[in-house]
């Protein structure tokens, strides 16, 4: 009998996995044609980028000139280094497959220190409100008040060679778990997910507490209240679920900002230092060797280019299907 | 009957938002919207008690603060004997399996993520309903069967059902924690009126089965005079009259009640009736009118004593006299206006143009156009003449002076009619006034309201 | 509340948050990790005891740190940020001439991003779901995704290096800066290319938002009413829709600001345009923490001051702002 | 079915023919088998499916319906104002003998405003927010007949004061949100009172007004129906306001026009089942005891409409034939027409 429950209780979760798989095909399905391609771009990338050693034969930090052939310096695209060489005999393309990881953990690393930061901040200030409300929102407003790019330069320039994970050893532990990034702990690439991720929280905190005290209106929420529940209860279980669409949505654009971001930080020579390979550093290498070696700066740029872009277009996808107010387009009468 | 829940002198007022920077202004003030003000009502046992009124008069709020879903300003509020506002939270949680409330919008009352069954079976599982997860979605099958759906549905979505089907779901979740009352917030105005037939079925049907008292909130009178046993009506924040159903329907005793059910259409074209027309908007609940709350729309407010015009005259003097105090007129920009008309502009013919305007209502579609007793003629144009010479104040003192209404000096009390449970606030059942009013005008007291009351 | 008093709210609203960013950047300088006065200097200074000493008696180091904050605070309020020992000039004169080349390249930007975007929106919007909307909105996210210092290397690239082996001279100067007593021409050669890169993403966002901002406001009631009541077409879009559509543009084009911030920051770099963003770049490479102090909270409070003026033009814009 | 139903003769006419029969050449506004759809990328809802009426010089004609019946989309394809992705596709709109849908887009503009005015249900969005009181009142009058600003504010202050807004030359320069509900409605009948019109096509009117304020506005209408002469179309979900104020109605449901005709007349003898149904379900505020009827199940899908009678499958009295035959409205009476096969239905 005990057995029985706890097979339907598996059954139910692999129906429940089910049920998400097939409302994914569907939002899938719903999205127009950019946005599926969009999609595909970005699945494509991740692939490349994840299994980087499985696409390309040499290591990024492999100088060609010294193990192959000594040709083998600024060297154009040829079918062996289809995006040529580098000053120092690295190819092009391997560089920009493991490019692609800087960027894309970047990317989510940032925006995923943003959305926890912000969605803690945004859902309290708007379903406390209150003095909290006020003091949480005058911070960001603060917050908000500097450029991003400012505050983020200058931030980086004021930890200088020091990482964050001197100042926060919980947190580089975390990370220091995660595949990739766990090597990573030591390089300044660690304060650019940082500063980053502490820079657009204030973003994702107003998107937040303004979806919390539009859905803290709705009359279900109410209903909730007048079954008993907890304050808790509701908030976790009516509100944030019901508030969480524009934040996801938002979430997708910042990604894509914070692939650009850290590009320019990196072309700047703020961002990630070598040895990583990034495609702002590349850029920022290529850009003395111009207009003769003109491989080196122009893959990078293309590459961030495809990737935020589709990013973007995904993003704009996202937003047609779940933004409620194109939802509501008045039909007949 | 005893009686259920009993509010006694509820008040609740919001504070327009308030901050640091309007208190540094010494101009602003922190208005206050006085939505609910000293209402007392019970409802007893097995009643069902029907609150009316139109948007803002305050009816969502009462209930609201009745059951704590907003926290009351003042006034108690006792249920089954034990007081509800003293109650801790917890006691607050187990009162709530004692009242449910059925809200407006079933688009917006279900959480569109919750499929049905989760709908049902969160209120049971706060209030330890049912052994387990089993026990309780065959309770929540068994409910919505009686709510006219099926077990089928447990696992859909709020999206996938009609209006009407909603609201079903929404009256199956308030009853699954089996409460002894239910709070229906206008149930059925978002409904069509097909759907708002069926669902009025099921309410009563329940009721009636389960031995549930209901409030039932409407702005709806023919739908209240079919579901109720008694009703209150309410107009900003007060009652104005609570009474038995047929009395309150044939017998009304308030003007506003009698407006108001003279203003329903009837679906019955061949029924030409004496439509009592109320001047004005619903006012807000900032800075309610002073004194009964109505007398600025009331048709029946009481003159002044020696009032000898009639009375759509006398509301106009009120009225323009009310306008005056709010600063509503002015001179120039009337005088402006007859200048771009290439009118005369001289200060006569403005005087002119405010009286037209304000008191005969020349030109205006949907008015009478009245004239003043003489004697009322001269005092009104003589403070219009003020006016135009730039002396506001003093054109309303001097209606102050000849024309106030009582109805304006103070607040009405409920007074009883007949058997005792006929109550209104009215100047006009209080024989005080009615003495005073009657003295000068027999005319009043024919069309007055006096007409009905036992005597 | 009406419009006169809105406006003093929302601006003594603005006391708390620049105070915040005050102390913000204030602290961040002072709670660096290492020594704040090394930190500050750079380091053939930081090498000077003289220096060093001087600095700290300045920075009046020795005193609880509200009362340094006071003192400070003190200073900028009489718009002095300090000396800067990496350029030897006070740091009030160094963002006097610098803001002033920033503020030509943003205007010029702003101009072009203006210009371009608002009627585009206003198409995309009208022909919504036509192959003119589509092609808009890949282009507008186009201008997003760029990253604008690669399109300045290209541009130089293009039109300044190829271009000259092409033609024999550069259609653009591959950076610098000029001013109107060069003469037009070389002005314009020289501020348009940075300002065309800077302007291109500001656009592209402003565009994004008209075109979103009029859809919404095309689908009103109100633009009904004004077609029922017989209103030409053209009327009906410009005068009805457009101007309930750019409320909420100007918000965006107000937050925007940030953004060609944030841009002059990198583009400058690529131009070698003398701005203020290049000027906190060298500060910020030099370890000069006092200019780097200077600009942030300059171009903050510019940033802050830009949003209070767009809040205002909202509240004339809409009627209804001011009675919240 | 009891004896007393039979079919009629000529049960199988088609819109055309229905139109011919509803229609006569000398009224105001003369509406032919209209249809109107929305096509969008999945589906084609056809939201007025044939519909036929006449509005006579001086008359208020109601038609009345539930939520999705194609009332307001009616009223929107008469001035051809329907919103995208709809169209009208179909019929005539003949006002004062020359058909509206075959003018050009200038001289439909032309008409609208002027000779054929609307208010709508919403005062509160159906004005622009961020234009004045007195500049929207007297647009009409400035796109129409060419007044200047200033004419056309003096105007307007005069429209205001005669639709009953109080202190209307200072009222003139408020904005919308100034206003409460009924004085918004009412600067929206004085904006469409501005040219004068032959006919106001009123899209519910009262429906976001409380009742007091809905009295007001009907009196109001009624009022100037009288004054001016001018033909009046009140489209409503109420039969209160229908029997309240309309001579002639038109009951609509799922995109046809099922009763049509004088409005005691109906009232006192309804001859569709829908019709009945609607009757029944309404409470009547001077009746005590009242048992409501329910229609049962739902409006049907229109962009799937049942075969035969769209009302069939929700039709107590529902016949093999009635879910074969679709029925077109034919006269049961003096100025009384219904699209049931049957005579008696019941």
């Amino acid at each position: 009998m005990a057995i029985d429950t706890k097979h339907s209780e598996n059954r139910s979760v692999v129906d429940q996995v089910g049920s998400r798989v097939r409302w994914l095909v569907a939002v899938y399905r719903r999205l127009d044609l950019s946005a599926q391609v969009s999609f595909w771009i970005v699945a494509a990338i991740s692939v490349a980028a994840a299994a980087a050693p499985l696409i390309t034969p040499y290591a990024p930090g492999e100088q060609l000139a010294i193990t192959a052939d000594p040709a083998l310096k600024l060297h154009p695209p040829t079918p062996a280094n289809p995006m040529g060489t580098d000053l120092y005999g690295r190819d092009v393309f391997t560089r920009l497959v493991y490019g692609a990881r800087s960027s894309l953990a970047v990317g989510l690393l940032a925006v995923g220190i943003a959305a926890t930061i912000g969605i803690t901040a945004g859902s309290i200030a708007g379903y406390v409100g209150g003095w909290v409300d006020e003091s949480i929102m005058r911070v960001m407003d603060i917050l908000i008040s500097f450029p991003a790019l400012v505050l983020a330069i200058t931030l980086v320039g004021a930890l200088g060679s020091e990482t964050v994970i001197t100042i926060l050893p919980v947190l580089g532990e975390l990370l220091a778990s995660l595949p990739v990034v766990g090597s990573w702990t030591s390089n300044n690439i660690i304060n650019v997910i940082f500063v980053i991720g502490l820079v657009y929280s204030p973003q994702i905190a107003r998107v937040t507490r303004g979806e919390v005290l539009r859905t803290s209106e709705e009359e279900f929420v109410e209903a909730a209240e007048n079954t008993g529940l907890s304050r808790v209860r509701i908030l976790v279980q009516h509100i944030l679920p019901n508030s969480m669409a524009p934040v996801l949505v938002q979430s997708t654009f910042l990604v894509a900002t914070a692939i650009l971001f850290e590009a320019s930080l990196s072309y700047l020579g703020l961002g990630v230092q070598p040895p990583i390979p990034t495609w702002g550093v590349m850029i920022s290498n290529g850009q003395g060797y111009l207009p003769d070696s003109w491989w080196w700066t122009t893959f990078p740029g293309l590459a961030i280019m495809v990737t935020v872009l589709a990013l973007n277009l995904l993003g704009d996808g996202l937003r047609d299907e779940f933004d409620p107010r194109s939802a509501t387009d008045g039909g007949p009468n | 009957m005893s009686s259920l829940l009993t509010i006694d002198g509820l008040t609740k007022h919001f504070s327009e938002k308030d901050s640091l920077i309007r208190r540094l202004r010494p101009d602003q003030e922190v208005r206050t919207v006085r939505a609910v003000d000293d209402v007392s009502l019970d409802v007893k046992e097995g009643e069902t008690l029907g609150l009316v009124g139109e948007s803002g008069c305050g009816k969502s709020t009462l209930a609201r603060a009745a059951v704590r879903l907003i926290e009351p300003t003042d006034g108690s509020v006792y249920f089954d004997g034990d007081e509800v506002t003293g109650f801790s939270r917890s006691e607050l949680r187990e009162f709530r399996s004692e009242v449910q409330v059925v809200f407006q919008d079933p688009f917006a009352s279900l959480n569109p993520r919750y499929t049905v069954a989760k709908t049902l079976m969160e209120p049971m599982r706060v209030h330890n309903i049912g052994a387990n997860d089993t026990e309780r979605r065959e309770r929540a099958a068994s409910l919505l069967e009686r709510c006219g759906l099926g077990a089928e549905h447990l696992d859909r979505h709020p999206h996938e059902f009609s209006g009407g089907q909603r609201q079903r779901i929404a009256i199956a979740r308030a009853l699954s924690v089996e409460p002894s009352m239910l709070i229906a917030d206008e149930p059925v105005s978002a409904l069509d009126v097909s759907v708002q037939a069926r669902i009025l079925n099921l309410l009563d049907e329940l009721r009636e089965e389960m031995g549930l008292s209901m409030l039932f909130i409407s702005h709806d009178m023919s739908i209240v005079r079919r579901v109720c046993d008694r009703v209150a009506v309410m107009y900003l924040g007060k009652i104005a009259e609570v009474a038995p159903t047929d009395r309150l329907f044939t017998d009304p005793q308030h003007p506003y009640t009698q407006a108001l059910l003279s203003a329903i259409p009837v679906p019955d074209p061949t029924v030409e009736r004496d439509r009592v027309h109320l001047e004005g908007d619903v006012p807000t609940p900032i800075d309610p009118p002073s004194g009964c709350r109505f007398h600025p729309r009331c048709p029946k407010v009481i003159p002044t004593e020696g009032w000898d015009g009639s009375q759509a005259a006398w509301q106009r003097v009120l009225a323009l006299k009310r306008r005056l105090a709010a600063d509503e007129l002015d001179a120039e920009t009337t005088r402006e206006h007859l200048e771009d008309e290439r009118k005369s502009v001289s200060d006569d013919a403005v005087v002119q143009e405010l009286y037209d305007e304000h008191v005969a209502r020349k030109g205006v579609a949907d008015a009478e156009t009245v004239s003043l007793p003489p004697d009322a003629n001269d005092t009104v144009k003589s403070a219009l003449q003020r006016l135009v010479a730039g002396d506001r104040d003093g054109a309303v003192a001097m209606l102050e002076r000849s024309y106030t209404t009582p109805c304006a000096r103070e607040e009405p009390s409920l007074t009883t009619h007949g058997a005792g449970t006929h109550q209104s606030a009215c100047h006009l059942h209080d024989p005080s006034f009615v003495t005073q009013s009657k003295s000068q005008n027999g005319e009043l007291a024919v069309d007055g309201i006096a007409s009905g009351d036992a005597r | 509340m009406s419009t006169s008093n809105y406006a003093i709210k929302r601006t003594l609203l603005l006391v708390p948050v620049l105070l915040g960013v005050s102390l913000v950047t204030f602290l961040f300088i002072r709670l660096s990790p290492s020594d704040p006065v090394v930190a500050m200097l750079p380091p053939e200074a930081a090498a000077q005891q003289n220096i060093v000493n001087e600095l700290r008696r300045e920075m009046r180091l020795n005193e609880p740190l509200y009362i340094q904050y006071t003192y400070w605070l003190w200073d900028v309020l009489h718009l002095d940020f300090g000396y800067s020992y990496s350029q030897s000039a006070r740091v009030t004169s160094l963002i006097k001439s610098s803001a002033w080349a920033t503020a030509q390249l943003s205007f010029f930007s702003f101009i072009i991003g203006v210009i371009v975007a608002v009627p585009t929106g206003v198409i995309s919007a009208v022909k919504k779901d036509t192959w003119v909307d589509n092609v808009t909105r890949v282009a507008a996210f186009g201008g997003i995704s760029l990253p604008g210092f690669w399109v300045a290397i290209m541009m130089i690239l293009v039109f300044a290096l190829f271009w000259q082996n092409w033609f024999g001279a550069p259609l653009i100067p591959s950076g610098g800066y000029a001013t109107l007593s060069d003469g037009l021409g070389t002005y314009l050669r020289h501020i348009l290319p940075p300002a065309t890169v800077l302007g291109t993403g500001f656009a592209a966002l402003v565009m994004r938002m008209t075109r979103s901002s009029m859809v919404e406001v095309l689908q009103e009631e109100y633009v009904r009413t004004a077609r029922a009541k017989g209103v030409k077409e053209k009327s009906v879009l410009m005068i009805h829709a457009l101007r309930n559509a750019l409320i909420p543009v100007v918000t965006v084009m107000g937050m925007q600001i940030g953004f060609l911030l944030n841009g002059a920051v990198v583009i400058e770099q690529v131009f070698q345009w003398p701005g203020i963003g290049r000027l906190l770049y060298m500060s910020v490479l030099s370890q000069d923490l006092v200019t780097v102090q200077g600009i942030v909270l300059f171009i903050a409070t510019v940033f802050v001051v830009a949003n209070l003026v767009v809040d205002l033009l909202y509240a004339y814009l809409d009627p209804r702002i001011s009675y919240e | 079915m009891s004896d007393a139903q039979t079919t009629l003769s000529d049960a199988d006419i088609d819109a055309e023919t229905e139109a011919a029969q509803v229609c006569s050449d000398d009224s105001l506004l003369s509406v032919r088998n209209l249809q109107t759809r929305f096509q969008t990328a999945g589906e084609t809802v056809q939201a007025v499916d044939g519909v036929s009426f006449d509005i006579a010089e001086g008359e208020i004609l109601g038609i009345v319906g539930e939520s999705g019946c194609g009332k307001s989309v009616t009223s929107l394809s008469l001035m051809d104002i329907v919103p995208e992705p709809g169209e009208v596709h179909g019929g005539t709109v003949r006002f004062d003998g020359e058909d509206i849908l075959t003018k050009s887009p200038e001289e439909k503009r032309q008409l609208r405003g002027n000779r054929v005015s609307m208010v709508f249900q919403e005062p509160a969005k159906a004005l622009n927010p961020v234009f004045d009181i007195g500049w929207q009142v007297g647009e009409p009058l400035r796109v129409h007949e060419n007044l200047t600003k200033s004419a056309s504010r003096a105007k307007a202050v005069e429209l205001m004061r005669r639709v009953g807004i109080p202190s209307p030359e200072e009222r003139v320069d408020d904005y919308p949100h100034e206003f409460s509900g009924g004085m918004r409605q009412r600067a929206m009948l004085a904006m469409a009172l501005a040219c004068t019109p032959d006919l106001l096509i009123a899209d519910e009117p009262t429906t976001a007004l409380d009742v007091t304020i809905e009295a007001q506005i009907l009196d109001l209408i009624q009022e100037l129906n009288v004054q001016t002469s001018m033909s009046v179309l009140i489209v409503t979900h109420d039969l209160g306001v229908v029997a309240e104020v309309c001579d002639r109605v038109a009951v609509m449901y799922a995109g046809r026009v099922v009763e049509y005709g004088d409005v005691e007349d109906i009232f006192a003898n309804p001859q569709h089942p829908y019709t009945k149904g609607l009757i029944d379900c309404v409470p009547d505020p001077t009746a005590d005891e009242q048992s409501l009827e329910a229609i049962s199940g739902t409006v049907p899908n229109l962009a799937d409409t049942p075969e035969g009678c769209n009302f069939a499958p929700r039709c107590p009295h529902a016949t093999d034939e009635c879910r074969q035959i679709d029925p077109r409205m034919r006269a049961v009476g003096d100025d009384h027409y219904s699209a049931c096969l049957w005579e008696d239905p019941s």
